[in-house]
């Protein structure tokens, strides 16, 4: 597996710059109407494989509308996505076809939310479970049945999500329902639940909000661990542009649904339209 | 006597018991921060002084009278307005009538014509838009306009949840320069912030919250450069 | 190459030979198991055991020792015990649908008369034009269709089930208030079909109807053929052997929401029921999960049709109203959503006291009214305000125990929940050393085994050892 | 247009016109409660018994003199209005109030249980056999009479008296929501209780007055349908309220000129299926028609599509 620049150092590809076969992601001419409102307009974003991409930008720029076209929430008026070489979204003429979310995640695709949805009163080990559904085969006559395969498959299962659970640190207290999980261990549990989908690339929206800049600094030290350690990409969403600067490999920023710059960390904060339209003089210098 | 004092208040969310005994001052003109991370206890600080939760034990007073035990609408008229977390403007009414609704506990109805002019005059990209729906603006506009629309009730003590949430940072500093001056203009301001360093860039006073209790409050200066301060809240090692 | 984020597998596991061994396997550790659990929940064990035996008595008891009291006791007759069966199916099934997926249906009677019609119609004289006959009661070529019972049983689940699948598959994604709606318009459509389509006339191809009478009309469908076994016969005649039918329909019916319960299909319920979305987000197809739950609710609800149909042995539309729909409702939100022996108890309970206490009352008060010598307490008939009593009991147990008397934790803990608008994680507590976070008290404790809520009716499917998920414990962990 | 057609059209008008009154008592409370309120329908039966039973206590009859006639009818019509206002309140207060935070699923079914327990009021108050009424306000058709058309549609004097009573109310009511203080602050509270609270809004108050207006506006419509219909009984109020829950859903609810346009086609429908095809379809109909919008327009004929922007 090739694993992209280790650090914001490293020299991020533009979009078109890397071999398509590298390309998990790949987003042609996007484009989304909400009825007279172009909210993302003729997008072009790439996810290389192993790369942590960040996506930023002022508030109601289609950060949140693209990332929703491509988990399938949103159908877009237009253009095409694939991922790891299957179509997400394909446009032919005025037909456009976007498979559905949970078709999206079963092509291996997770995500977290960016106000924390956990399922309040099933177990973290539940939780864990229900990410795996769609990898699971049994039917319902299988656990009417009882069947050796749903019994294999149960026991299975419940051992996979018990070393996700220890892999992000909520090993202590499989039971425990998620909505009495401490606010910190919830958004663990949700990235927990994200891998169970068995993902190539993890999308998460804003995953630091609501967190003090110590949490803030270990959940970015984790993150970087899901690449190094599990190979993953990682699609960002997020305002703290400590984050940000701080593990992206390559950044993009939508400014009214278009892309305003693209580039390596260093570059986007250089550029005079970026701090012009989103991160301020202030900003720009302190971070 | 304190504009605004809380006293060993405690509350719960069911069984579960958010505030801890939080006791804070808010003293006429200042602005004071409360910082803490998510589930420390901030929110539920503002909603239990507005009158939306109802403190378990201990007292909440406004200008020595107690205002705790009130409903929400009362307390407005006694002067304590807020801005919620998330905006919470009313989407599908207009930019006019949602300032219409933050004026609705005023007993003076001659003085509101003055009243949007003042608020049109901190927020001009308001008044372009006067007859919009707010479901349609920007995050950035409908945080003015629920600034705004708190300003209405012209209060005493004007409550900030979370003004520069999910903002970009050009926005987070508009927003700041204006609770500038809000404040400047006489407006007392208790402003609850998860950007630790741009609220203790504007407050006089600030106040650390964690589980549901004051951990630790002193003046803004001092609290910028407490060791423990910088490295939980300010991301300094 | 990690192995955390690639899916499960689980290879060949020996299809029907392995089922049979380990059900096998499963029926010899039955004693060892009951010993068990003995020794763990004496008490509850205990208990639960002389239930059982009581039940499987009663019938004995009421013709014998019984006897001289059951017209002064409000005991429950054969007839009332059938319909508390009836009715534990259904509530089992609505479970399903409720209780488990979260979908609020109001129109469940619709599918409760597609068992009993589809009944109706395989085993009756009503098709007089045909002659089937197939390991059935009646003698060989006699007019109409007679299917044996256990045939018809599952047909009219399947009937049901493709109903409502049809209905589901347009309406689920409606919001749960709508879907309230459409069901109820669903329950009270279908009466109307049956009742209105006596006169039919119609042509279409090869099929030519000219006044066809296709359902009986008002006057529904009669004789229908009792349930019979290799001769014995389980009707309203047969007093309480139809119990004992009854009875087998119900573990079969336990069995299967508890299997389904704690399996992958129990799991995405829930996590449909607590955040659509979410589910949706996490690989869960929402649209086959709800359909599911709400074909296999209809598919119980055929079941306790069939039974119905059959052990009364006719069938009218008039039957099956509205208020039967929320009669089931009722017996779930009373006896508690979500909890299987909740919704049983509800069902139970509320039978009795629709069928044998309130009338019981009501020639109390006559039996007073003669001797006192003031017969207009015998014009009082307290079965009129059963309907009262029910509302009465539904806003009180809303405002006071909304979980239900025999509440599932999960919805105690919904039904006392915090403000709407409340952030998840604003009301978690971030933990401090030395501070014991404050849990919500009705969460399973970490180290109780979340598996103890189980009872040892079910069956040996539901026993065996170390397969539900719940038994999976740390230290048998594979690392 | 055929003759009978027009006929068919002017009863279903008048019938839509009370399902509208009704209808728009459903959707005031969804609006602002997110709650289908089971109960209301039973609100419009007890309203139509306690006008029955004061249009009794007064002693009116038919061929009394008009002038006696009206004053009468305005005060059974404002004594209605105001029992039945205070009865929907105290609905509100006993049965929903209290569930304010509770999950969406308990108010639900304690509406159903209010809804049980006012049949039964009215099954023990008026007994189980239906209750019919003279027609103090002639069915003679105002087309010949007054205007000596030469026709064979009628309009009658009934079919005026539904137009003089709901129309009014209606324009009052349309008025009252879209201009007052009072009625933003319910569309405020309807929008965002929490929030409403903290502008000053007396929340409770402002759910309390839309109960007041929904619950008189059913007792309107109760004496209507004495007066129109000359009929009560104590099972009515469960039909009537699912066609007047199916006109609120149709013209979008939450929506009132989608409750009062869903009401008359309801009434049209109605109107025509008793005429063209046979009364015992009608509710078949009128429900597959509920079904029909609730799966391909949600939103009703007036609702807005919720515009779910990132």
């Amino acid at each position: 597996m090739t694993v992209g620049g280790t650090d914001a150092q490293a020299a991020a590809p533009l979009t078109g710059q890397v071999p398509e076969d590298q390309l998990l992601v790949r987003a042609r001419a996007v484009t989304k109407r909400f009825g007279g409102l172009v909210a993302v307009n003729s997008v072009d974003f790439d996810i290389p494989r192993g790369s942590i991409v960040s996506l930023i930008g002022p508030n109601g720029a289609g950060k949140t509308t693209f990332f929703n076209m491509i988990t399938g929430a949103y159908a877009p008026t237009s253009g095409d996505i694939s991922f790891d070489g299957r179509a997400i979204v394909t446009t032919k003429g005025s037909r456009v076809r976007s498979l559905k979310p949970h078709q999206v995640t079963a092509l291996g695709i997770g995500r977290t939310f960016q106000n924390i949805r956990l399922f309040g009163t099933m177990s973290a080990l539940d939780n864990v479970l229900v990410g795996q559904h769609a990898h699971l085969r049994c039917r319902w006559w299988d656990a009417v049945l009882r069947t050796p395969r749903n019994n294999a498959e149960e026991a299975a299962s419940a051992a996979r999500a018990h070393e996700l659970l220890e892999f992000v640190g909520l090993g202590q207290r499989p039971h425990a329902w998620a909505r009495n999980l401490p606010y910190g261990d919830q958004r663990r549990l949700e990235i927990a639940r994200a891998l169970a989908t068995s993902p190539k690339l993890l999308l998460l929206d804003e995953p630091t909000a609501g967190m003090n800049a110590s949490e803030t600094r270990d959940l970015t030290e984790f993150i970087r661990r899901l690449r190094s350690e599990l190979g993953l990409a990682v699609l960002l969403i997020e305002h703290d542009m400590r984050v940000v600067m701080g593990i992206s490999d390559r950044v993009t920023v939508l400014d009214h649904g278009e892309v305003l710059a693209e580039g390596s960390p260093a570059e986007v904060r250089a550029n005079p339209r970026v701090i012009e339209a989103y991160l301020g003089r202030g900003a720009a210098g302190e971070a | 006597m304190a504009l605004l004092e809380l006293e060993d208040v405690h509350t719960y969310y069911g069984a579960i018991h958010a505030l801890r005994g939080v006791s804070l001052k808010v003293e006429e003109g200042e602005i004071v921060t409360l910082i803490g991370s998510n589930g420390a206890g901030k929110s539920t600080t503002l909603r239990t002084i507005s009158g939306l939760l109802r403190p378990r034990q201990g007292e909440i007073r406004l200008r020595g009278k107690r205002i705790d035990g009130h409903k929400p609408h009362e307390i407005v008229e006694m002067g304590v307005s807020q801005s919620p977390e998330g905006r919470r403007v009313f989407a599908r009414m207009n930019i006019q009538e949602n300032l219409e609704m933050g004026a609705f506990a005023r007993k003076d109805r001659g003085g509101l014509a003055a009243e949007y002019d003042r608020i049109y005059d901190l927020f001009p990209r308001l008044r372009e838009r006067r007859l919009q729906n707010a479901g349609t603006l920007s995050g950035g506009e409908q945080q003015m306009l629920a600034i705004g629309r708190a300003l209405m009730a012209a209060p005493r003590v004007l409550l900030l949840d979370e003004p520069s949430m999910g903002l970009a940072p050009i926005l987070v500093e508009q927003i700041f320069d204006i609770i500038r001056t809000i404040n400047e203009r006489g407006t007392t301001v208790l402003l609850v912030e998860q950007n630790a360093l741009m609220a203790l860039g504007i407050a006089r006073r600030g106040y650390i919250l964690q589980t549901g209790e004051v951990v630790l409050s002193d003046s803004a200066a001092k609290l910028r450069t407490d060791p423990a301060v910088r490295k939980a809240y300010l991301g300094e090692d | 190459m990690n192995t955390l984020t690639t899916p499960v597998q689980v290879g060949h596991t020996g299809g029907l030979r392995a089922w049979l061994r380990q059900m096998a396997s499963a029926a010899r550790g039955w004693p060892a198991t009951y010993r068990m659990a003995l020794e763990r929940r004496r008490g509850r064990t205990v208990l639960l055991t002389l239930l059982i035996v009581l039940l499987v008595a009663y019938p004995v008891l009421y013709q014998t020792v019984l006897a001289p009291v059951v017209r002064i006791l409000p005991l429950p007759s054969a007839t009332v015990m059938v319909f508390m069966l009836i009715f534990a199916i259904m509530a089992i099934g609505l479970n399903i649908v409720i209780g488990f997926a979260g979908l609020l249906d109001l129109g469940y009677v619709a599918f409760y008369a597609l068992g009993a019609y589809t009944t109706a119609f395989l085993t009756s004289p009503h098709w007089g034009g045909v002659s089937v006959v197939l390991f059935a009661s009646v003698p060989e070529g006699s007019p109409g269709i007679h299917l044996p019972f256990m045939l018809v049983v599952i047909l009219a689940a399947g009937v049901a089930a493709t109903f409502g699948v049809l209905l589901g598959a347009p309406t689920l994604r409606l919001r749960g208030d709508y879907l309230a709606i459409v069901t109820l318009g669903f329950g009270e459509i279908v009466p109307i079909f049956f009742k209105n389509l006596v006169n039919v006339t119609f042509s279409f191809g090869p099929i030519q109807l000219v006044n066809a009478n296709l359902t009986g009309g008002p006057l529904g469908i009669n004789p229908i053929d009792p349930p019979s076994f290799f001769g014995f016969k389980f009707g309203v005649i047969s007093g309480f052997n139809a119990v004992y039918l009854g009875l087998i329909l119900i573990i079969v019916a336990i069995v299967i929401a508890r299997n389904l319960e704690r399996s992958r299909m129990g799991r995405a319920w829930m996590a449909v029921r607590e955040d659509e979305i979410a589910a949706e987000m996490m690989g869960v197809n929402t649209v086959r999960t709800k359909l599911l739950a709400f074909g296999l609710g209809a598919a119980f609800a055929g079941i306790a049709g069939a039974y119905q149909a059959s052990y009364q042995g006719a069938t009218t539309s008039d039957f099956f109203q509205f208020s039967t729909s929320i009669l089931v409702v009722v017996m779930i939100i009373l006896g508690g959503i979500g909890n299987i022996w909740g919704v049983i108890a509800g069902a139970v309970v509320v039978q009795y006291v629709d069928k044998t206490l309130l009338p019981w009352a009501g020639q109390r008060l006559t039996d007073i009214g003669n001797v006192t010598g003031n017969p207009a307490l015998g014009d009082i008939n307290p079965s009129t305000f059963s309907f009262l009593l029910f509302g009465i009991a539904l806003v009180a147990m809303m405002r006071f125990r909304p979980e239900g008397f025999v509440p599932s934790r999960q919805r105690a803990a919904e039904m006392h929940t915090a403000p709407p608008g409340q952030a998840l994680g604003s009301i978690g507590l971030i933990e401090k050393e030395g501070l014991v976070p404050q849990l919500d008290p009705t969460e399973p404790g970490g180290e109780a085994d979340p598996g103890s809520a189980e009872m040892s009716v079910e069956g040996p499917a539901g026993e065996t050892k170390a397969e539900h998920r719940v038994d999976v414990t740390d230290e048998e962990m594979p690392r | 247009m055929d003759e009978q057609v027009l006929q068919t059209v002017i009863i279903g008008l008048s019938n839509g016109l009370i399902y509208a009154l009704v209808a728009l008592g459903y959707t005031l409370v969804y609006g602002i409660l997110q709650l289908i309120n089971f109960a209301h329908g039973e609100v419009f039966m007890l309203g139509s018994m306690i006008a029955l039973t004061l249009l009794m206590a007064l002693g009116v009859t038919p061929g009394m003199d008009i002038v006696t006639t009206i004053v009468l009818i305005v005060v059974v019509l404002l004594i209605t209005m105001t029992i039945s206002a205070i009865l929907n309140v105290s609905i509100e207060r006993v049965a929903y109030r209290p569930l304010r935070n509770a999950p969406k699923l308990a108010p639900l079914i304690s509406a159903i249980g209010m809804s049980f327990i006012l049949q039964n009021v009215g099954l023990l108050w008026k007994g189980p056999t239906s209750l019919g009424f003279l027609d103090i306000i002639p069915n003679t058709n105002v087309l010949t009479t007054i205007f000596g058309l030469d026709t064979v549609v009628a309009v009658s004097y009934k079919q005026l008296f539904v137009a003089a009573v709901t129309i009014p109310l209606l324009i009052v009511l349309s008025w009252f929501v879209s201009k007052t203080r009072q009625g933003k602050a319910m569309r405020a509270t309807a929008q965002d209780p929490d929030t409403a609270g903290l502008m000053g809004i007396d929340v409770n108050r402002t759910i309390a007055i839309t109960f007041v207006i929904a619950g008189a506006l059913a007792g309107a419509a109760g004496l209507v349908q004495i007066l129109y219909n000359n009929t009560t009984v104590w099972s009515l109020g469960f039909r009537f309220g699912l066609n007047a829950f199916t006109s609120a859903v149709l013209g979008g609810i939450g929506n009132l000129q989608g409750a009062v346009l869903g009401g008359i086609v309801l009434g049209l429908i109605n109107a025509f299926s008793d005429r063209y095809l046979a009364a015992q379809w009608t509710n078949a109909i009128v429900f597959g028609v509920l079904i029909a919008v609730l799966v391909f327009r949600p939103s009703g004929l007036l609702g807005q599509q919720a515009a779910d922007r990132a």
